[in-house]
């Protein structure tokens, strides 16, 4: 069948839940409303209210809470309304939601999964439209995915409440209405696994989340200026899978990596210096970053200029080809 | 120590709200009066109220309409909240600050800020653009809540400094969950900080209402807490709104410190332009608030009283369209914003910062110029 | 809407702290009876209050031992404050779960939990060592707070499961000024969560007293802001704290909700070991503190009632001592920790995570044996 | 005079002070105890209690009453406990502190230092010796600098609070009892340069704040056995100083860039992206690093083997020259 990214999210949880009754969802407006961007739709219809709930407005407390239900004995699975609004959660998230197994020698597991809308493009106002990956995918104990296709919308969602440890599932808003086939059972690549989406030969290009669309135009837009693009999608910020991303540096020498994120501390920071140091000798040129500033994300008619896209994919690529 | 006395050394029971929120004005207009919140204003001032009202409500719905033409991203219409905001902003003085959530339009119209200004948060040309030291009018906030915590620095400064003014703080129901007006009224508690953190109950957060918000009596009774008197009125009555304000901000500016002051009106729009109310709320739940629209109460209050005719009612609606076209012309004509600004004000200084990124989007912008002219 | 009913539907006033904590036994021991709060203690487990406090007392002054002869990088005393946590976690059953900061010895030694493995902690063998799942007593919780949340959400599960269970979380005076108790609260009334949130107000938070805390009449007021009751009781009375808990938490397992206990109490050491409150407090108010000495006080009263002779006061010192050795032995044979164990608990499944970085650790532990055997 | 960090920084502040009646210093316990670690001794005897206060025990109410005193005119030092306790104002810092200015078309500006005691090697319990420097450093509108030498300690602090944009100022806690010559009036560098500490002519070492000593110790060390190290001084994190790095990479050839942050997303990553892009003509060998590991911060007696000491960076220098 032909979904959306968002209905495929939205079976993912269905299934889940109905799989497994421990499997809780909650969060601010998931509830009645289906979420403001209705991935939560009919859930609460189908599973009741004390199982698909509405929270008051405290961030906070909705990732503090998903602890003590995991400590219960509950999976939830808890929504942040937007990346810009998990911040008052950030101590729940960093100090016991990361740590908590670690600091108990393993006999306190939190199976808690968070979804969080994420990145621009959607014209919105501020806070609704960043892209805070470094600060989950640098907190050691967190596990961080972002899908990029439909398919992996419903199939990342699945392993991610499976996944006996706590996984953010930064979700690419702006595609929740990209369309695809969904044939379920979904069969992809374990979580934690890069894939590469579009074999090629002259330059890697790597993008997870809203800029695997974008990765995949601008190699087709490379096609015609004679280039061969191979576009792998990180699918997972952490763990990153070293291995998959050094091989297609083997094959192509040259990487250009893209994400909506601010440049200095990104994750293609991360990438670039893994990949300069084990694969030092396959480098044709440096490691290239495609990427937002370092600046607040901007007002809605400036975001063009500020988001990555095709041209400036392909001027990196340029630039690495030019090496 | 052990079973010793309570921290504080006010009686407790002055903080509580009454059993009843404070109401001067019945639906018909007739005024009650109470003379522990009396009106101490002139008729000019009276029909000032309503003068701030109607211009709120006319940009209001002016910028739903620009919203539906395309000229703005999103909207957060304060239909049916004009009392609870003028009401609360009239109370202060102009050496006052006002820090405002994302709806306070007719807070902002009271206070004389520019409103075709306020919409370039909405449009999109830039993140806001009037200036906060003009008006004393901080910037929209939009993270719930965290305003009030500015709200109280703000005053706390004026309380080390010895300057009379008093802030105000404007949040909503949901807001109150959050942790941040919670320290807030802490920290003002502690310091008796001249800040008025005024709640406007409009009995929804998006699609949540209020019971699953809270299990609190009323959100007034929060402030005892935090040692300070928490107020409730119907925030519908733009006179009992002012006076349980003024009251309120007089006490602060005398030095004794804060108060919670929680106003009941309702939403009667959506959410934002972008919220669908009926897959939460019923169409007879907003036909019957429909009914207590604060601004037809205040008219016929202003009728009875002699204080409006027809003359002056057509005045105000006049004033209230040119401030409705002079707010469409400012969005209309705003020019858009240069990309490269986008550097500009990140920092005061920024050496080490954009050199090389200013070039890349320099590199850029000139590419897009070559397509264009090619 | 407008000026409509408040949110609840209980009387606020039912929900405010009395005008005076609860005291059940006076300094000498003198017992009052009150009926609200009755203490449906038989003699063997009033003799177990006593027992829990001397063993918590021994384990403590055992504890500052170790740290003074290097065994322990620090710890936090409890001194002073034994009748408000044993008379608290005594009021739960075994089934229910306590939440505790850092500073709750005494709950675990009513808990039954190995004092040996919870100076792990401080020792730094491990960042903890006993098994929550056991005696149902989570691990300690450092940030400030925090645990309100995780004993709040515990709740709520219970009560998704129909489990008559309740969750009780300990935290301090200073805590209360912290965001996350305060949306701990604002969850557990709207869910009805069967949790206990219990204040000891022990006068400081480090150096900070309570009257720069808040500016709260007491503590217990803040329960009424989020539709709860608020009790007050002496917290170096354990019989008072026993019966006040007991009584709340009985109506949470009912289902009736949350509530919030005040127990007034005091720290009488440093806040630390690494603290020195001679910086900022005076030794008259230490000296009029110590004199309210809860296990004195309790001591007289068990005479007073027959229920103590010197043969049990023995005992029970001895049991202390036992235990006070048990967790002494614990500390000095605690093996040193494997480093490589740092790469084990991370995850539950760290595929993908450690491969390179597990490597470089054990390089550099072969050359440090190969220095050591070279 | 000699004196120890933590006094020259105490000293800043003092002068700070006393140069500008402006300038107002709060936290938890700063006030009567004079901090946890005395930075702010006797601060408040001297400019009295409506300048050096004690505040109630919520980290975001501290950072958001000192955006609202900066609004009224203030400029406000702040202090947070230390590392692991900032994370309750993570939203008043991201969202507010760090953006304000850029929202407000530069009208409101906030001159707010926020001092942070931060890393290892105390001995601490659990949250007292994390390195979250990655999550400030990543937010765009705040600067971050952390001193390693004493004489920073004093200027830093003075040209943080001089400073008109928000500052973070990671004061290495355990050496706060390094002691070291100053003498005043201090001529530093500016805010946002690097500084060469030790010339050389094999590797650059580059670290800061608390591993500043390590790595001159490690400089040392490395003499024995024949290399010669240059050791850079980073100082401040953002903006990072790409120039004064890529100078030294280009005499040496060879880098490797130590801090105690867990290593994936940490700085020295942005580093190595930014060396091996500026450099790549120049490199030796890759970038590589000596950090802590990407695992939770661990308990007092395993922290030797988690953070990088002598061994882990001289480990690192070998492994460059041995390319
Ligand atoms: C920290 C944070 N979380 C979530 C949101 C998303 N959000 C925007 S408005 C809103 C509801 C606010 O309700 P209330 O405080 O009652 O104010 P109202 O909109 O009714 O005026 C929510 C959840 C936000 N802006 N900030
Ligand atoms: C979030 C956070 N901020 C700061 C600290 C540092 N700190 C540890 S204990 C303490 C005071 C706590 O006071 P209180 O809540 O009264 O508990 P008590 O220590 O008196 O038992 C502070 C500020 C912390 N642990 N967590
Ligand atoms: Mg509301
Ligand atoms: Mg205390």
């Amino acid at each position: 069948m032909t979904v959306t990214l968002a209905q495929a999210i939205n079976r993912g949880i269905h299934d889940a839940m109905e799989a497994d009754d421990r499997v809780l969802m909650f969060g601010e407006d998931v509830g009645k409303l289906g979420g403001v961007f209705r991935v939560t739709d009919t859930l609460q219809e189908t599973f009741g209210t004390d199982r698909v709930y509405d929270t008051p407005l405290a961030e906070s407390g909705i990732i503090g809470t998903a602890i003590g239900l995991a400590m219960y004995g509950f999976r939830p699975v808890a929504e942040m309304q937007f990346d810009g609004f998990a911040y008052p959660a950030f101590e729940q998230f960093t100090s016991h939601l990361a740590k908590m197994r670690n600091r108990s020698r393993g006999r306190v597991k939190l199976p808690v999964t968070v979804r969080i809308p994420f990145g621009g493009g959607i014209g919105a106002v501020e806070h609704h439209s960043e892209s805070p990956e470094t600060y989950w995918a640098h907190t050691a104990g967190l596990k961080v995915v972002s899908p990029g296709t439909v398919a992996d919308g419903y199939a990342m969602t699945r392993a991610a409440i499976a996944a006996d440890d706590p996984v953010i599932v930064l979700e690419p808003k702006r595609r929740y209405w990209m369309k695809d086939d969904l044939e379920l059972p979904v069969t992809t690549e374990p979580l934690h696994k890069a894939v590469v989406r579009r074999p090629g030969t002259d330059v890697t290009v790597v993008a997870y989340g809203p800029m695997l669309k974008t990765a995949m135009e601008a190699a087709d837009a490379a096609e015609e200026e004679g280039w061969s693009l191979e576009v792998v999608d990180l699918r997972s910020l952490s763990p990153i899978d070293t291995d998959t991303l050094v091989a297609s540096l083997q094959r192509t020498g040259r990487m250009v990596v893209v994400h909506e994120a601010a440049q200095s501390l990104g994750p293609a920071a991360e990438i670039a210096a893994r990949m300069q140091q084990e694969a030092f000798y396959h480098l044709e040129a440096p490691i290239l970053r495609a990427t937002g500033y370092d600046t607040p994300y901007p007002p809605a008619m400036l975001e063009e200029f500020w988001l990555p896209d095709v041209d400036r994919i392909l001027d990196r690529v340029e630039e690495a080809l030019d090496y | 120590m052990g079973a010793s006395q309570p921290a504080g050394d006010v009686d407790p029971s002055t903080l509580l709200p009454p059993a009843e929120p404070v109401h001067l004005l019945d639906p018909d207009g007739t005024y009650h009066e109470d003379p522990d919140h009396p009106v101490d204003l002139d008729d000019d001032q009276l029909r000032m109220l309503y003068r701030h009202m109607v211009v709120t409500r006319k940009v209001d719905r002016e910028a739903i309409n620009l919203q539906r033409q395309g000229q703005l991203g999103v909207y957060a219409s304060l239909l049916g909240q004009e009392a609870a905001q003028v009401g609360g902003a009239f109370a202060l003085s102009e050496e006052d600050w006002v820090f405002p959530s994302y709806r306070e339009m007719g807070a902002a119209v009271t206070r004389g800020v520019d409103t075709g200004k306020m919409l370039h948060l909405f449009r999109g040309t830039w993140l806001s653009d009037h200036d906060p030291y003009e008006h004393h009018f901080a910037l929209y906030s939009i993270p719930i809540g965290t305003q009030a915590l500015h709200a109280a620095g703000f005053a706390m400064g004026a309380k080390f400094d010895d300057n009379p003014i008093v802030t105000m703080a404007y949040f909503g129901d949901g807001a109150t969950s959050e942790g941040d007006p919670h320290e807030a009224m802490t920290f003002a508690g502690v310091f008796k900080a001249p800040v008025v953190f005024f709640v406007q109950n409009n009995q929804w957060a998006i699609s949540v209402p209020l019971d699953q918000q809270t299990a609190a009596p009323t959100l007034a009774h929060k402030a005892v807490g935090y040692g300070m008197p928490g107020h409730h009125c119907d925030g519908n009555d733009v006179l009992a709104t002012y006076a349980v304000t003024r009251k309120a901000v007089d006490r602060a500016r005398s030095g004794a410190g804060p108060a919670l002051i929680e106003a009941l009106t309702y939403r009667m729009e959506a959410h934002t332009t972008s919220d669908d109310p009926s897959r939460y709320r019923t169409r007879q739940e907003e036909e019957e608030a429909a009914k207590t629209d604060p601004i037809v109460r205040y008219k016929l209050f202003l009728e009875k009283e002699g204080l409006l005719d027809a003359d002056l009612g057509e005045q105000v609606e006049a004033e209230a369209a040119a401030e409705a076209t002079r707010m469409r012309d400012e969005i209309y004509e705003a020019p858009h914003g240069d990309p490269m600004e986008l550097f500009e004000h990140v920092y005061v200084d920024d050496t080490g910062h954009f050199e090389r990124q200013r070039e890349v989007l320099a590199t850029e912008l000139a590419a897009r110029d070559g397509e264009v002219s090619a």
